[in-house]
């Protein structure tokens, strides 16, 4: 908690509209308030420049008998969280909606209603994670299904239809399937459709099943992403250590940031190489993984594998870090601040780099403010917002470094954070290094009550990630996994409008999400309506 | 006619071995496997020394990169892809996802892996030529390139089934 | 005439080497080693081992693509044989024949890629229209200039630029492959092709490459001067060189966008013909 | 031009290429690849499939015998089974070449004999892990070879002896 006085001012313009203190730990207030009362809660906190981190269903009906929503708000100029936990009763599941407030509810809404069956009063709701073919009235997050149950499955009509290529989610250069519906007139797009989470795979209902313990969490944490998986144990482990109250020595505070900040490398290494091969400049992206490869080599020499590191235990790492790994350390990222320098020059001289980054995939510092926008994204737009600042975590408190700032909101800005990003990340991992304390990497004995809450936050490659958990018995209760991607792919409808789509891979990439999911762009005529023929104005 | 005898595919493999033309399948992976098979075309691995080059189409490949546990939203468009590739079908089946349906191989959104979408393209008329099962979580791109070598007979298959009994002490 | 025939006969068979040249180059660039020299005709015998998969449109697709393969042959010929005596000394059936054969390589790449029922195909084939709209004037006017052997050595020098960026330009790289650009189009016109009709289409590519470094390459020998059978000969070994200079260039620039590429082809290419225009007038 | 830098760092950089399977890959000391499992060492406690998070290690027991299965296909490297094997039977070893045209080929498995319980004949644990804990402290044979359930049985009917409640 920075200060008392913001707490009272939090506390007070909520219990105006109803809401009251149900709990406060560490930097988070929970605040209970009444379904109808949720909209006016979640308007106060807007008004106090709180931004949306995410919200979460929860069954609740073991403990209460009833289910919850909780929306977590980040009030990151007090380093606070709000959080509103709203009741609602089994027999009647619904509550009212805060999306005409708050937009950046819409997907978390949608997730509640699709995985719990909670009812949002005052919007638009339609299916968002579950397959088509999934059934009505089953609701995978209510304890009663079983993790491993598989409702009856029908083949979709995408079987049967028409010869032509598989107008399915692939994409030869990106390899991750979502699915971008393009309305384009001539070569211009004009809107664009989502239809993604064809990679939900139950995580958090897994990880409360009896297949997993506390223990063996991290390492599934580990599998949300692969590209910042270290990102999503880390969190999982902050999250479970704060909830109980676990102290975890200072070197393994350390050790989890130097290798939080190899991981932004690689990742931001990878995606420039992205962004050069989507501009057509190939040389530039295997310059930049070649570079990258060090960072992989590091990484398993510290860790024990090139991705999915599998070091983080609740308490603390597995693996400690000697003086060879730190010359190697040092080494590498001396070599990689020379060769990236050159890299970069070499790029950015690329005349079709320049011309076709600057000014397209322009989303405003308003539209971003109102998205609840994190990370490069954010920076980008001119936001100032990074959790390693605004909710110091690990030993980020312990260095000094700047957070790259552009206002221009296109995809040559957000190219251009990353790049300074990479800067900040070799002086921060020589400033852990150097200041890297003794002593042992974990704790092997401590003890999780149950019923406790907590929020834990990191500033992924991507953006702030956040996990959300509740504590259980033997395993967590509720663990909810907010990415940094779920929060920036909402923005991508803002940035799309009026891009060439020559351009349009390199804006969807340019939010990074999640190893740019940029798959197979499906082109629609918006004036025909059809998916077979283009407008093209000759000579434009 | 449905199978594909060995001989074809004994040629379909002499034809292809100087050049490998690769589509790459993701069928819900977390990435990890999918940035390897990306890392394998950049200098250090440089799998175009083996004639391999990733391509942007089904129809043009040889061989598919499949990674990914099958999720159910995903399975329509990997059957629909697969089908669409030409016949001899080869796939590399990648990392423990495709193999075993990795760490979520159970729950309610996933099929586990590639056996049971196999059973699945069976059910639909689409035939499997030939399947080589590369471990690893991620599989680094060393591994992407022996499977690849051992698909087209090039190496030889280390892994052996054993079956020990634990000694008598 | 015999040793024209001989050479053309020799580049088109080298061309597929020249091509696995240039993805050996582009690798040392990207500091890795590359495919083996003969890759490109690996791949091309590999395609036609496949079965025949007829796309939508097939039966037209097929004899478009043999029209095209067989016009860029048949201008690659007509090259070979103004090499022999020096493009300045090139009649006005042969520029002409040449002109046309190109422009019909263009459209014909262009119906081929609107015959196939595939959008990200019929996008590709629209940029590729707006592509030829924006080279193939240039590319007419340069080369008759410099067929008609007329004007002063500076407006040759000026037609012999143009001419260089024009035919760079129909050689269908980077920055100028916004037809076939992956990312957006998923290789664009060839999408829908496997087997032997891929097959073909990778020819085509390969063959329009040639017809692109040997024009390069055939004007610059005009320039020096050269005539007869060293002539010839120079042609057949500038056509690498120049094939090379295209890698080199390909490999270090990116993919243009459509509106940019064509308006920077024109402010380029207006620009070069203005002065050559002016040295025309000029008498330079 | 610095265009044509990259040009530069090209020729200064050559080529990186290692030639693998002809070179040896890009290992470093720390990898961790396949587990492999010592049956001489292995008593089929089953610590490490409690501990594996993706299931790739089972003990199914079946008739005489259980069956320790690894399967690679599965696993996630994380070489916890390695840490928690109180026989220290697992070795984490550095092998990554396992693809194999067979799912079979990926199993390996290691076979125990149960003891059985010598009043009801119920299999209790395996022979190996019999061995083992006998070896570390001796105890009356009339113990270990009873399973717990005819133990608790046994325990009950003979405080109620001691209670006096005799037989019923």
């Amino acid at each position: 908690m920075k200060s008392d006085s913001s707490l009272s001012t939090i506390v007070k313009a909520l219990e105006e509209v109803g809401a009251f203190v149900e709990e406060v730990r560490d930097s988070e207030v929970y605040f209970r308030v009444t379904r109808e009362n949720v909209r006016a809660a979640a308007r106060a906190l807007y008004s106090l420049g709180a931004y949306l981190k995410t919200c979460a269903g929860v069954d609740e009906r073991e403990l209460s008998g009833l289910f919850a929503v909780y929306y977590i708000f980040g009030l990151d100029d007090h380093g606070v969280d709000a959080v509103l936990r709203v009741l609602v009763p089994q027999d009647d599941p619904w509550t009212v909606s805060v999306v005409p407030d708050v937009p950046a509810a819409d997907w978390c809404e949608l997730e509640v209603r699709d995985l719990l069956g909670i009812d949002f009063r005052g919007r638009l709701t339609k299916r968002l994670v579950l397959p088509e073919d999934w059934p009505e009235g089953v609701y995978p997050l209510r304890k009663e299904f079983k993790y491993d149950e598989k409702p009856p499955r029908v083949l979709r009509e995408e079987l049967s239809e028409e010869v032509g290529i598989p107008v399915g989610p692939y994409h030869p250069a990106l390899h991750e399937p979502e699915y971008f519906e393009l309305y384009v007139e001539g070569e211009r797009v004009v809107d664009v459709a989502y239809r993604g989470f064809h990679v939900h795979r139950g995580i958090e209902k897994l990880a409360e099943s009896q297949r997993f313990t506390y223990k063996q969490v991290p390492f599934l944490a580990e599998r949300i992403c692969g590209i910042c998986g270290f990102v999503h144990s880390s969190c999982y482990v902050m999250a479970v250590e704060k909830a109980a109250g676990i102290v975890v020595p200072e070197r393994a505070e350390f050790i989890r940031s130097i290798v939080l900040e190899v991981e932004r490398l690689h990742s931001h290494l990878l995606w420039l190489g992205v962004a050069a091969h989507l501009l057509g400049y190939d040389a530039g992206f295997m310059h930049a993984w070649r570079i990258r490869e060090q960072v992989m080599v590091l990484a398993e020499y510290l860790t024990g594998s090139r991705k999915t590191y599998g070091i983080n235990l609740i308490g603390g790492v597995r693996k400690d870090i000697n003086t060879e790994k730190i010359d190697k350390v040092l080494k590498t990222i001396t070599d990689l601040r020379k060769e990236f320098t050159e890299l970069v020059k070499a790029m950015l001289a690329v005349p079709q780099i320049k011309s076709r980054a600057s000014g397209t995939g322009v989303l405003t510092k308003a539209e971003a403010r109102a998205l609840s926008v994190v990370g490069p994204v954010a920076r980008a737009s001119g936001l100032y917002r990074d959790v390693r600042k605004d909710y110091p975590y690990l030993a980020y408190k312990r260095v000094s470094f700047k957070v790259p700032l552009y206002t221009e909101g296109d995809n040559l800005a957000r190219l251009l954070v990353r790049v300074d990003e990479v800067f900040e990340s070799i002086e921060i991992i020589k400033q852990l290094i150097d200041m890297l304390p003794g002593g042992s990497v974990v704790v092997e004995e401590y003890d999780i009550p149950s019923g406790r809450r907590a929020v834990a936050a990191i500033e992924a490659p991507r953006g702030e990630d956040v996990h959300f958990i509740i504590t259980g018995v033997g395993r967590p209760y509720r663990w909810r996994v907010r990415a940094p991607t779920y929060q920036n792919i909402p923005a991508l409808r803002a940035m799309l409008r009026g891009t060439p789509l020559a351009d349009a891979p390199l804006t969807i990439a340019s939010i990074d999400p999640c190893f740019s999911c940029t798959d197979r762009v499906t082109v629609l005529d918006v004036r025909s309506g059809r998916k077979s023929f283009i407008r093209l104005k000759q000579g434009v | 006619m449905l199978e594909v005898s060995s001989v074809n595919i004994a040629k379909a493999l002499r034809a292809i071995k100087k050049s490998v033309w690769v589509y790459h399948l993701n069928s819900g992976s977390c990435n990890a496997c999918d940035i390897e098979v990306l890392d394998a075309l950049t200098p250090y691995f440089d799998v175009e020394r083996f004639g391999i080059k990733l391509v942007g189409s089904p129809r043009h490949a040889d061989v598919i990169l499949f990674t990914g546990p099958v999720t159910r939203e995903s399975l329509p468009k990997v059957v629909k892809t697969i089908k669409a590739m030409p016949r001899p079908r080869l796939i590399l089946v990648l990392g423990s996802c495709g193999i075993g349906g990795g760490i979520w191989w159970d729950t309610y959104s996933t099929l586990g892996g590639f056996k049971k979408l196999e059973e699945i393209l069976r059910e639909n008329g689409v035939e499997v030529d030939r399947v080589v099962y590369v471990p690893g979580c991620p599989v680094r791109p060393e591994a992407i390139i022996y499977g690849m070598l051992l698909l087209l007979g090039l190496v030889e298959q280390k892994s052996k089934r054993v079956e020990v009994v634990a000694s008598e002490g | 005439m015999l040793y024209s025939v001989a050479a053309a006969v020799l580049s088109l068979a080298l061309a597929p080497v020249y091509d696995g040249l240039e993805r050996k180059i582009r690798a040392a660039i990207h500091t890795r080693i590359g495919p083996p020299i003969l890759q490109t005709w690996y791949d091309i015998l590999k395609l036609f081992t496949k079965e025949i998969v007829v796309p939508v449109g097939g039966a037209w697709y097929t004899l478009v693509t043999a029209l095209e393969l067989l016009a860029l042959i048949a201008s690659s010929a007509i090259l070979y044989h103004i090499s022999s005596y020096g493009l300045g000394h090139a009649t006005l059936l042969e520029s002409v024949a040449f002109i046309v054969l190109t422009s019909v390589v263009a459209t014909l790449a262009i119906v081929r890629a609107v015959s196939q029922n595939n959008v990200f195909s019929v996008v590709g084939g629209f940029r590729e229209f707006s592509l030829m709209l924006s080279a193939e004037p240039f590319l007419a006017v340069s080369f008759l200039l410099l067929a008609s052997g007329a004007g002063s050595l500076a407006s040759k020098s000026i037609a012999t630029a143009v001419l260089a960026v024009s035919s760079y330009v129909i050689s269908g790289r980077v920055p100028y492959d916004i037809a076939e650009a992956e990312p957006e189009l998923a290789s664009g016109v060839n999408i829908e092709l496997a087997g032997p009709l891929l097959g073909l289409a990778t020819i085509s590519s390969v063959l329009k490459k040639l017809v692109s470094a040997t024009l390069t390459a055939l004007a610059l020998i005009s320039f020096v001067g050269l005539s007869g059978l060293s002539s010839l000969t120079a042609v057949v070994i500038a056509t690498p060189v120049v094939w090379l200079v295209h890698t080199v260039v390909s490999t270090i620039l990116g993919r243009s966008r459509v509106d940019l590429a064509i308006r920077f082809l024109y402010v380029l290419l207006f620009f070069l013909s203005s002065a050559l225009v002016l040295s025309f007038g000029l008498g330079l | 031009m610095s265009v044509a830098k990259i040009l530069e760092i090209a020729l200064r950089t050559g080529r990186v290429t290692r030639r693998y399977p002809y070179e040896p890959p890009l290992l470093t000391p720390e990898f961790r690849g396949a587990v492999k499992i010592d049956p001489s060492k292995c008593w089929g406690c089953g610590a490490c499939v409690k501990v594996c998070p993706p299931n790739a290690l089972t003990l199914k027991p079946a008739g005489k015998e259980a069956t320790l299965e690894y399967f690679v296909g599965r696993c996630v490297f994380c070489g916890m089974c390695a840490e928690v094997c109180p026989a220290k039977a697992i070795e984490v070893t550095k092998e990554f070449e396992l693809s194999a045209t067979s799912l079979e080929d990926l199993k390996s498995r290691v076979i125990h004999r149960l003891a059985r319980c010598s009043i009801c004949g119920a299999p209790i644990w395996t022979e190996a892990e019999l061995r083992t804990v006998v070896k570390s402290s001796p105890i009356a044979e009339e113990y270990y070879l009873v399973c717990p359930k005819c133990r608790k049985e046994r325990f009950a009917k003979a405080a109620m002896l001691r209670l006096g409640a005799g037989s019923e």
